[in-house]
């Protein structure tokens, strides 16, 4: 029983994370502040999902496709956040404390 | 169980639906390549979580489609909008 | 207490229909583009929830993937047209608004006046499982009870290169599209990393079609995904010299396809009629060729013109 | 006796084409000689076809051997056989009408290189309509003819032609999605795609919406009157051969399953015919106004193509919905004479551009050339189209008469004749300057004497008016295998 | 009230939005979009036709013909987008 509950609360706190992201990604004033809101939220978001869905799963097999899943997905959005961010850098777009 | 699981795709769902909201507001193209980020990202979470709930296995490999898409329309991206005063 | 994930689909197909409108409504061009992409994300969650994992994956794959990095490519060229807003005078735009409601109204009167659930061809297939050489239905239906419609679909894929390349001779060098060294070496070696592991993805979902979703076409999508990131890292550039063999690897789905299809019709049998024994190595050969035809199609697309040798004008042969 | 493998006729004549398609593709340097083998073999496996048609009646394929609901079957009754054997012949002659446009002086190298392959899928796709019993093979097979036909639209490069060919692709794929959606409803509502299903199936709202997507849609793609913005500028702007083919071809697929969706579903509502008349009254009088207004030659013959398919609906509409059973007969006669004169006047009207040097009809009669061959195929065409006897349109609009007479729509007759006289009007615009009735302008030059390019044009022009002496055989092997009679 | 229906309703407001954007649009950018919108309506029909009650594997025939049309659409899909990069070449060409 406690593995489905602690399943549970992992994934919730995914779920937190994600709403987190979204929140950060709708205040923040400019594109720099949301990048680090969202690469976070990505991360971790995601990172917790995994980890509770793949407590919950059957085989072996599944958990170590989650695995590739969240490997390739920590990877991308880590890569996203520093070519966007370069982006904005040579866009010259206004950045608070530049 | 499931009804917890469920309330938590809801809530998934809706962070993507408020996700949209800068993908229509933010000014530069990069803004809006984040945005789509962040909702490819939680979709491939909203995918896990139904794999367990309709009890489809096969559902990781849609994930993992996903999680590929995202990686090859960003690469897209970032060739397409790079500056051409080089 | 309703069920959840029903209101999960309420949200769901709402999104989709507004996302729908926005996606023709929005000004800028570019966010136009991103909203397709996320369209597409959220159409392939509905077919997840309607139990149609095979729809999904191909509607990620080809309509949502290939699709957003071929209008990607497009809207880099396009990019100084001038947004042609609405220039149909409003009377007309009235007018045809109308129309559509009154379609909507029919449709939606026929549909929900139809009861759900007609008992389709799910059971013929089940019965016919055993002797169609894989296990899993739908790429049962695809290569061997409808695999005329799955050859002729593969010929749309062949007409559409044969068109492209037609089109868009490469006369008019537009500067392509790459991953310069300016950005870094971070995105190459990015795209290094993935490289492999889209090139094991798309293997393994061809692989797991026969008896799991997946398939030729899915992972001919994801294969094709491979080609495109050649071409953006620019490991591989086009040359002309590379033309006939870019045309075999074109024909070759169609031709495998059909040649097997006719080589079975000898003795009393029918075309399309795989023996009994070999139907999975003839289904399995017949995906191989079609996956790498489709790869081939699909990334020659997205690079939208026939290499032709820019010094001469007219084409050289 | 080990049975010899018995040559499949049916898939023989769909995967001729695509074989000759795939080696023409790979060898682009002999791309003509391929391309004009594989129609000479597709023409004469069309021909054995024809033969076993009429020796034993209908015949079916069921391909993979699964029957009907779960697999595909392919069907070739009288009505398919005739319609297909009319597209490999005219498809013949206009290859070799081909060979000459295309030839080594007239056009780049790239034109000769992709005209082949994408004709042969075009020819491909055309028998695959003809012959399939499958709602969504169908639609499959429209797709196949569509992207075909937007490459021969824009084969030339030139700028109209590019803008021409990008609205004909938006109008044939939204015609062909707006099928796809009435599959839809056939699916949701029977369970299955293949015309037995449609044959049994009571009328019921889902069959209903069905029946109205797919006749927008076939509707939209054979550029029936207010859906037919985009067909003249295609057909005028693409190459003669090119036009020859959209125009006399590709439009009779869609015509065809107009044809067989009346048969299969439902009885048709009288109110639904009789809008479908209308639509063909309305095509027929703007078609003929601005074929009055075209200026140039391959503009008028492009609005003729829309006055005649408006006409073949009338022929449809013709006896109410009833009547439909036979007035099939009508349409169908008139569809085969359309495609053949059709096909004739674009030939011609290439090669009159090829002689003159332009095709503005204002300074045909200026021209210093001596009439030409082609002026003559071009003048026969027209006697076709306007149906005077022994054409063929003649005999289509003969019985077009006789049915409507018979069941007492009087008006349909008024609008055959009317039909006739405007389009009498809009080719004599074009024959006055040939003939030049009018002084002559300037001085005749010397005969140049017969090219072997008009033989096509030509033949087809006489074919046209002589098959309205065989008429009646026509009629007769177009029933075998009961197309609209009770289905065996 | 079930998936089924719900996805109905939904694949049929896709397809009248995307008819209405064909109708009605000039950009041709967005008039390709339009028509992939038409194309995911109509098969959302064919799926939710194969769709059944939950315990009930549903019919895997309309979910072969749905891949077929999505490779169907993106092939025309690309050969409408060289068309509008000719035509924006051919342009441009005309101007400069």
């Amino acid at each position: 029983m406690s593995i489905e509950l602690l399943a549970l609360v992992l994934i919730a706190a995914g779920a937190a994370f994600f709403v987190v992201g979204t929140i950060g990604l709708l205040r923040f004033p400019d594109t720099l502040c949301r990048l680090h809101a969202l690469t976070k939220a990505d991360g971790l978001g995601l990172g917790l999902t995994c980890l509770g869905v793949a407590l919950l799963v059957g085989s072996v097999g599944e958990m170590l496709r989650i695995l590739l899943i969240w490997g390739l997905v920590a990877v991308s959005s880590a890569v996203s956040g520093h070519l966007i961010a370069g982006h904005v850098l040579r866009s010259n777009a206004p950045v608070r404390g530049r | 169980m499931t009804l917890a699981l469920s309330i938590i795709a809801l809530v998934l769902l809706a962070s993507i639906l408020a996700g949209l909201v800068p993908v229509l507001r933010g000014p530069q193209p990069a803004e809006r390549m984040l945005a789509a980020q962040l909702l490819g990202t939680a979709a491939v979470a909203i995918l896990l979580i139904l794999s367990l709930l309709m009890e489809m296995p096969v559902l990781l490999d849609v994930a993992l489609v996903f999680a590929l898409l995202a990686a090859i329309t960003l690469i897209c991206f970032v060739v397409v909008t790079r500056r051409e005063d080089h | 207490m309703i069920d959840p994930l029903l209101l999960f689909d309420v949200i769901l197909g709402l999104a989709i229909v507004s996302l729908a409108v926005t996606v023709l409504v929005v000004r800028d061009r570019f966010a136009m583009i991103v909203l397709v992409i996320v369209f597409g994300l959220m159409s392939a969650l509905a077919w997840v929830r309607l139990a149609a994992p095979d729809v999904a994956l191909a509607e990620a794959a080809i309509g949502t993937g290939l699709t957003g990095a071929l209008l990607l490519a497009t809207w880099r060229q396009v990019r100084t047209e001038p947004e042609r807003w609405p220039a149909l005078p409003r009377g007309v735009m009235v007018i045809n608004m109308g129309l559509c409601a009154l379609v909507l109204a029919g449709l939606v009167g026929a549909f929900l006046a139809t009861p759900l659930g007609t008992p389709g061809l799910g059971v013929a297939v089940a019965d016919n499982l055993a002797d169609s050489g894989v296990e899993h239905p739908v790429t049962a239906v695809l290569l061997n009870f409808r695999a005329y419609d799955t050859l002729m679909e593969v010929v749309v894929l062949l007409v559409a290169v044969i068109a492209v390349w037609m089109i868009d001779r490469g006369v008019s060098q537009a500067p392509q599209p790459t991953l310069g060294p300016e950005l870094g070496d971070l995105p190459r070696g990015f795209a290094r990393l993935v490289l492999p592991a889209i090139t094991v993805i798309g293997a393994y979902l061809l692989w797991v079609g026969t008896s799991a979703p997946g398939g030729a076409f899915q992972g001919g999508a994801v294969l094709a995904a491979v080609g495109i990131l050649l071409l953006l890292t620019q490991r591989y550039q086009p040359q002309p010299s590379h033309r006939p063999l870019a045309r075999g690897v074109f024909v070759l789905g169609v031709a495998g396809f059909a040649a097997v299809a006719l080589l079975v019709a000898g003795g009393g049998r029918v075309p399309f009629e795989y023996p009994a024994d070999h139907a999975k190595t003839l289904i399995l050969l017949i995906e191989g060729l079609v996956t790498l035809s489709i790869a081939a199609t699909l990334a020659a697309l997205f690079h939208g013109r026939e290499p032709e040798a820019i010094s001469t004008q007219g084409g050289r042969s | 006796m080990i049975e010899m493998p018995a040559i499949d006729w049916l898939t023989a004549v769909v995967f001729a084409p695509l074989a000759g398609a795939i080696l023409a593709f790979l060898l682009p340097r002999q791309a003509h000689w391929v391309g004009v083998g594989a129609v000479v073999l597709t023409a004469l496996m069309a021909s054995a076809l024809v033969l076993q048609v009429l020796t034993e009646g209908a015949v079916v394929t069921p391909l993979g051997n699964w029957g009907a609901p779960l697999g595909i079957d392919l069907r070739a009754d009288g009505l398919s056989a005739t319609l297909m054997a009319m597209t490999t012949g005219v498809g013949l002659l206009v290859s070799l009408g081909a060979l000459n446009s295309y030839a080594h002086h007239r056009a780049p190298e790239r034109m000769r290189r992709y005209f082949w392959p994408l004709w042969l899928l075009l020819l491909s796709g055309l028998n695959g309509v003809y012959l399939s019993t499958d709602l969504f093979n169908l639609y499959v097979m429209l797709e196949v003819i569509s992207l075909a036909a937007v490459g021969l639209t824009v084969l030339s490069g030139r700028i109209e032609a590019v803008r021409a060919g990008l609205e004909y692709m938006y109008a044939s794929i939204l015609g062909a999605l707006l099928f796809l959606l009435g599959v839809g409803f056939v699916y949701l509502e029977l369970g299955r795609l293949d015309f037995a299903g449609l044959l049994a199936a009571p009328p019921s709202p889902a069959l209903g919406a069905a029946l109205a997507l797919m006749v927008a849609g076939l509707a939209l793609k054979t550029a029936l009157f207010p859906l037919h913005v985009w067909l003249p500028q295609a057909h005028a702007n693409a190459t003669a051969p090119a036009s020859a083919l959209l125009s006399a071809l590709v439009v009779k697929a869609s015509l065809y399953i107009v044809l067989r969706l009346a048969q299969y579903l439902l009885p048709l509502s009288e109110v639904l015919v009789a809008l479908i008349g209308l639509l063909g009254v309305g095509a027929i009088l703007w078609g003929s106004i601005q074929a009055l207004r075209a200026e140039r030659l391959k503009l008028l013959v492009a609005w003729s193509t829309v006055a005649q398919i408006g006409l073949v609906f009338v022929a449809f509409a013709r006896a109410g919905a009833d009547g439909v059973a036979e007035s099939w007969k009508a349409a169908a006669l008139l569809m085969l004479a359309h495609a053949i004169a059709k096909a004739a006047m674009f030939l011609a009207a290439g090669r009159i551009k090829e002689e003159i040097g332009h095709d503005r009809i204002r300074e045909l009669d200026r021209s210093p050339v001596r009439p030409t061959l082609a002026q003559l195929s071009f003048a026969l065409a027209a006697i076709s189209l306007v149906g005077l006897p022994p054409s063929l349109g003649f005999a289509g609009k003969w019985i077009l008469m006789e049915g409507a007479m018979t069941s007492g729509y009087w008006h349909w007759i008024a609008v055959t004749m009317i039909a006739t006289m405007l389009s009498v009007a809009y080719f004599s615009r074009v024959l006055t300057g040939f003939l030049r009735f009018d002084r002559q302008r300037t001085t005749v030059g010397e005969h140049q004497g017969w090219a072997l390019a008009d033989a096509a044009p030509l033949t087809l022009a006489l074919c046209a008016l002589g098959l309205g002496l065989l008429a009646a055989p026509i009629l007769a092997f177009m029933n075998i295998g009961y197309p609209f009679g009770g289905a065996p | 009230m079930s998936t089924g229906l719900i996805f109905g309703l939904t694949g049929l407001g896709v397809f009248v939005v995307g008819l209405c954007g064909a109708l009605v649009l000039v950009d041709p950018l967005r008039r390709v979009l339009a028509l992939k919108l038409c194309s995911v309506g109509a098969g959302f029909m064919l799926v939710v036709a194969a769709w059944k009650a939950p315990p009930e594997a549903p019919d895997p025939v309309p979910h072969a013909l749905v891949i077929t049309g999505i490779v169907v659409m993106i092939s025309a899909t690309a050969v409408a987008l060289a068309l509008i990069r000719r035509l924006h070449t051919l342009e441009h060409e005309h101007h400069d």
